[in-house]
């Protein structure tokens, strides 16, 4: 076991957490954990854009955006921190642009902007050109500028390492109210060889990304396992709207690999086997660029009232036929490609097969707009950040608009960055407990014992079953019925993940070994998907059941906060903040 | 909070030390000498292998009547200087690559450096000191033609 | 860059997807010598799946990790060819295993898999990445400018934007490097990614550096060890035109231009 | 142990480099001995003679015949080199170019061989 000592420790080295560490470094001695190689990191999946009232090609201001966003959040979203994300966008993206990002741009070189869905001129008038973007890779591109920051600042990273448990002075949930718990530091595993290490630190600041692989048909990428969610819960903290999951309408059939919205953006229009426009009768104004979750549901509906393409009847066409293919290949070269590689399918002259894909998690670790983490409704965990996908500051609130994540990231990514360090200039060291690593080690030791042994679940098999089960019962349309069905079974999966056994003996690089560990955070996400999916008796946003297919303001106009008790899932609600823009029906 | 200070340059740029432009000229030197080189060596093993009785001919008395025309001798000379250098300069490159060791590749090095040397020297002097009809030998392998009209013989 | 699927019904394929068995051969490498073997032994072995047509080789590598052998190690993560995580030699090509199509590979014959070459092998495919980024850093990938910092953003033509915008979509798989025989000799190579790399900042309009890291690429071990072989341009799976860049950057050093 | 790993399976490009490489070598150290052979013709002509005499055996008849392959092969490889690196047009259409150079070694040798092989065998 190696002991390190930091002022800041961030896990995660995706969009958000290099953001923060850019900030954290410059004032204070920082290191960052990160399972993948930074360029690794989901953050380059992403292609759209990322929105900005940057005005740059059309009229537009914070004020519109941010309207957008709670609209599109279905009146979900803290209004505070909606506000917050949309004022600062503007410096977030000439930030990226000054440390070297290279957008699109427009004749008079300044950053090009584009349509995405659910950004509107006006509170909802027209679609406006909001999102900057660099292709249709511009993750891609804001991952490699943070890295290249990194680099140039001299960024500590410890690559490779697995963050498997958070140590807190105190347990969040016998603490009374008011009463003061702060963080000590985390908890690693070192995947080239297997030794524990811990990591003492003033502010840790968790960035690690989405859940996805809860679902089976997924945008995500395979270690997109809610490690930070799940090492929050199993401290003790609650986790927010965690029912609350994106399911963007256009990935590819069977396969889940994402279409950005953009290539509806740029003109690209969803047809069912009818060759019929759909969307003109589910959002007649905005049409195919209205909000995912809106999308998402018509093009399931469509496919469950018989208009699915294809053999099977199982998804529609995203028809971008009619555009020049110069167009296509200057605005969306890597979709396209996805799509001839993948499905063999050619763009130009072709209309790809697209189906709903779980996409992001709106949920997460609850925090206030200074990327503090929230122990109950109101106190904080001294010292404790959270940014990024893992994070709910309740900006996306029911659903997230497009092009509201890579921002995300970078503001809150920011303001992690800069509240942590702060508070470690001004904060003592914290003392770690002798016992620091003992739930690490032991957890460890158990599966290197199942080599060889008594078990026989094997983990993929468990995995498999869990993803199926969230994809067939808790994916666009829930009920009472198919949750229960969901919540039975993985009920069932954790008593069989007891007994399962692991290959892998050697301690060096022992890939099967993590795979299991990472197999316990989905269960335990799982449940508490299902957990608050249930409890929430109404439909807004991503989230729809079919039992209750309207939005319930007078009873379910707050938060949900999920508890992991002894006796399982405990929900609470947390209010909503509201400041400008009263609920109202979202229409488009 | 937002008072931070924006984005300094905490890490300047490296500050490395170049060996000079050598592989630069190395490698334009390579394609310079290449294109003159296609010409003399074509030239030469035209000339050599392909008029006349091709490589039957090669005797003592063929070199000398080349040499005894300036062109040739010159011709000659510039192909060895090229060709030394650009092989050499080639090899060094192709020992860059492979020897690992300091000591092997710089013993390579020098063995390449000095064989270099050695043969564009003893070539040089060959071609300028070259003596076409050298008393005492048999007149029948000299270039009695050209030794006559030389008032050698 | 990695072949496109030949046109098949496309229909049919997402529908009823057929099946076929294929065997991979995969070059393993223990460090730890378990199982009687030495410490560091490499040896071949084989596994046979049943894979569906749309299966890539990553999803046969998963189907042995999680059905066969829970010990062989290989690194992945997006699955779709965007975070340069899973190059390795596929039938003795650089390749990403996500974005290689198994029913491309002619899966009648056993499909050979092994670790990138040229950098340490740590576990079966998984190789120690350090000194490939080590010399990414070397060329200082990050905007270098002089002067205040505008208010707004730095104006770039879109024409200027086009200069380099080909480089800029290198996700650091090291496919390129790892198939350099220039690399391969003796490793002193910065190999053709830390100049992809270069050219993306040396070509950026909005960029004051360009001489300090053509310097470091004027270097022995820079630019002018490519000997033009072009296995990096054909093994890049972002379709990166890399020995263009490679000459782009020999041609700004001859000429002192940028 | 270690069993061997697949030759990698590069395209034209690389076996080209590697031709190119093994021609240079081969080249140079000819060059080496071709200037000490001929440096006897500054010792005596008797002693040139002996020596070149040699060249006219069938053995380094053919044995100079690879040596005029090797230099054709790395001289228009080497042109093709340098065209690559200077347009854009040839790097693109690099490995075209390849056959091209065959293409020029082939009619290269076709020319020269029967007559060399003719002066070689057909004794003089
Ligand atoms: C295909 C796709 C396209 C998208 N397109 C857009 C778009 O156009 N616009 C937009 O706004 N948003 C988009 N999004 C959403 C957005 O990209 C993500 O939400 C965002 O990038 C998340 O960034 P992050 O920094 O929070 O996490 P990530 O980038 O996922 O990074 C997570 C980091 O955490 C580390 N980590 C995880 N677990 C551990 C652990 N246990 N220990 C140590 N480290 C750990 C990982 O190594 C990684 O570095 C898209 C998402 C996807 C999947
Ligand atoms: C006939 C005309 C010739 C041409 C056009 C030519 C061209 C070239 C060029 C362009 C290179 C550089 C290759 C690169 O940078 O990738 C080169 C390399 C080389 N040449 Fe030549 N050359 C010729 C003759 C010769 C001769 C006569 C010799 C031997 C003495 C020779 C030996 C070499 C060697 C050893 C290399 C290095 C090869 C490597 O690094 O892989 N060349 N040649
Ligand atoms: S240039 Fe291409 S092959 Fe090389 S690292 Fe970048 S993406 Fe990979
Ligand atoms: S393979 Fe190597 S030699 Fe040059 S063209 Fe590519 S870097
Ligand atoms: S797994 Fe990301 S590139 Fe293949």
């Amino acid at each position: 076991m190696t002991e390190h000592e930091y002022d800041v420790v961030i896990v995660g080295a995706g969009g958000a957490g290099m953001r923060a560490a850019l900030e954290s470094s410059q004032r204070a001695r920082t290191a960052v954990l990160t399972k993948l190689y930074p360029t690794r990191s989901h953050t380059g999946a992403a292609q759209g854009g990322m929105a900005a009232a940057l005005a740059n090609v059309e009229d537009d201001n914070a004020e519109w955006h941010t309207f957008d966003t709670i609209k599109g959040g279905d009146y979900l979203v803290d209004q505070d921190a909606a506000e917050i994300l949309c004022n600062e966008a503007i410096d977030a993206v000439l930030d990226l642009e000054k440390m070297g990002l290279p957008f699109n741009r427009t004749t008079a070189g300044k950053v090009d902007q584009r349509r995405f869905g659910g950004h509107t001129r006006n509170h909802g008038e027209a679609a406006v050109r909001r999102a900057c973007y660099a292709a249709d890779r511009t993750g891609h591109m804001i991952l490699q500028t943070l890295y290249q920051q990194c680099i140039k600042q001299n960024v500590e990273f410890y690559n490779e390492f697995y963050v498997l448990d958070m140590i807190l002075d105190g347990d969040p949930q016998t603490a009374a109210d008011g009463e003061e718990i702060s963080v000590a530091g985390v908890v690693a595993y070192e995947l080239s060889t297997g030794q524990i290490h811990t990591f003492r630190a003033k502010s840790v600041v968790f960035a690690t990304g989405g859940a996805g692989k809860v679902f089976k048909t997924t945008s995500n990428a395979h270690t997109l396992t809610g490690d930070g969610m799940g090492i929050a819960l199993r401290a003790g903290l609650p986790l927010e709207d965690m029912e609350f999951f994106q399911f963007h309408p256009t990935g590819l059939a069977g396969l889940g690999i994402l279409l950005s919205e953009a290539a509806r953006g740029e003109g690209g229009i969803l047809r069912n086997s009818e060759g019929e426009r759909f969307m003109e009768r589910y959002a007649p104004t905005i049409k195919d660029l209205a909000p995912r979750d809106m999308v998402a549901r018509a093009m399931a509906n469509e496919v469950r009232e018989g208009r699915g393409a294809g053999p099977n009847k199982d998804y529609v066409l995203l028809d971008l036929t009619h555009l020049e293919p110069k167009h296509i290949d200057e605005k969306l070269p890597d979709i396209t490609e996805f799509a001839r590689t993948y499905l063999g399918v050619e763009p130009y002259t072709e209309p790809v097969p697209v189906f709903p894909t779980a996409h992001y998690a709106m949920g997460g670790i609850p925090t206030n707009v200074n990327a503090e983490v929230l122990r109950n409704n109101t106190d904080v965990v001294k010292g404790l950040y959270a940014a990024g996908e893992c994070a709910c500051v309740s900006v996306h609130g029911a659903n997230r608009l497009g092009t509201n994540s890579l921002l995300d990231i970078n503001v809150f990514g920011k303001r992690a960055g800069i509240a942590a360090a702060e508070y470690a200039l001004t904060a003592t060291a914290p003392e770690l407990p002798a016992d620091a690593p003992a739930f690490v080690t032991a957890l460890v030791a158990k599966l290197r014992e199942t080599v060889g042994g008594e078990g026989t679940e094997r983990v993929a098999q468990i995995r498999k079953e869990l993803q199926e089960t969230m994809d067939m019962n808790v994916q666009v349309f829930r009920t009472e019925e198919s949750l229960a069905e969901a919540a039975a079974l993985v009920t069932q999966l954790k008593e069989r993940y007891t007994s399962i056994a692991i290959h892998d003996r050697g301690q060096r690089f022992n890939t099967d070994l993590l795979e299991a560990v990472e197999l316990g955070f989905l269960l335990e996400l799982a449940e508490v998907v299902i957990a608050g999916a249930a409890g929430r008796k109404e439909s807004r946003g991503g989230h729809y059941r079919e039992d209750f297919p309207t939005r319930d303001d007078e009873n379910y106009l707050h938060h949900t906060m999920a508890y992991a008790r002894p006796d399982g899932i405990d929900l609470q609600w947390k209010p909503v903040v509201i400041t400008k823009y009263q609920p109202m029906e979202r229409k488009y | 909070m937002m008072t931070a200070p924006e984005l300094t340059e905490p890490k300047k740029p490296m500050n490395r030390r170049t060996v000079g432009n050598a592989e630069k000229w190395g490698w334009i030197f390579q394609r310079a000498s290449g294109v003159i080189l296609i010409v003399l060596i074509f030239t030469h093993l035209f000339i050599n292998l392909m008029t006349g009785d091709g490589v039957n001919q090669i005797d003592f008395a063929f070199v000398a009547g080349k040499w005894a025309a300036p062109l040739w001798k010159w011709w000659d000379f510039t192909m060895l200087v090229l060709a030394m250098v650009h092989g050499t300069n080639g090899m060094r490159m192709i020992v860059n690559d492979y020897a690992r060791r300091p000591f092997v590749r710089q013993t390579l090095q020098w063995a390449l450096n000095i064989s270099m040397v050695v043969i564009i020297v003893l070539g040089t002097l060959v071609i300028f000191t070259f003596d076409p009809c050298p008393t005492g030998t048999d007149t029948e392998l000299l270039n009695v033609e050209l030794c006559r009209e030389l008032g050698r013989l | 860059m990695t072949a496109t699927a030949e046109k098949t019904d496309s229909t049919s394929e997402v529908g009823a997807v057929p099946t076929f068995t294929v065997t991979l051969r995969i070059l393993r490498h223990d460090p730890e010598g378990l199982d009687g073997r030495e410490a560091g032994a490499e040896y071949w072995e084989e596994f046979t799946v049943e894979a569906f047509a749309t299966d890539r080789v990553l999803d046969a590598l998963h189907t042995i990790k999680w059905e066969q052998d829970g010990s062989l190690a290989f690194r992945r993560s997006c699955a779709h060819g965007v975070c340069g995580s899973d190059a390795m030699r596929i039938n003795a090509k650089n390749r990403l295993a996500c974005k290689t199509l198994l029913k491309d590979l002619n899966p009648s014959r056993p499909i050979t898999v092994e670790p990138i070459k040229g950098l340490p092998v740590e576990k079966d495919l998984i190789v120690d990445m350090e000194p490939f980024f080590a010399s990414y850093r070397e060329i200082m990938p990050f905007l270098m400018t002089t002067g205040p910092t505008p208010e707004r953003e730095r104006l770039q033509s879109p024409e200027e934007r086009a200069r380099f915008d080909d480089t800029t979509k290198c996700i650091m798989c090291a496919a390129c490097t790892t198939a350099c025989p220039v690399f391969w000799t003796d490793g002193q190579y910065f190999g053709p990614q830390a100049i992809v790399g270069a050219h993306r900042f040396i070509f950026d309009s909005r960029d004051e550096g360009e001489w300090d890291r053509l310097e470091v690429l004027n270097d022995k071990a820079g630019v002018w060890k490519c000997r033009t072989a072009f296995n990096c341009t054909e093994a890049c799976p972002r379709g990166i035109e890399v020995t263009k860049a490679i000459s782009e950057v020999k041609k700004a050093l001859t000429s002192g231009e940028v | 142990m270690s069993p061997a790993p697949t030759l990698y399976r590069g395209r034209e490009g690389m076996w080209m480099w590697l031709v190119h490489r093994t021609t240079g070598v081969a080249i140079f150290f000819f060059l080496l001995i071709h200037v000490l052979d001929t440096s006897l013709v500054r010792v005596s002509p008797e002693a040139y003679n002996e020596v070149i005499g040699a060249y006219k055996t069938p053995i380094y008849g053919l044995i100079e015949a690879g040596l005029v392959a090797a230099i054709v092969l790395h001289a228009f490889n080497g042109l093709r080199i340098i065209a690559v690196d200077r347009w854009t047009w040839a790097l693109r259409h690099q490995r075209m170019l390849v056959w091209v150079v065959w293409g020029i070694f082939v009619v290269m040798m076709a020319a020269f061989l029967p007559r060399h092989l003719g002066h070689v065998f057909g004794g003089a």
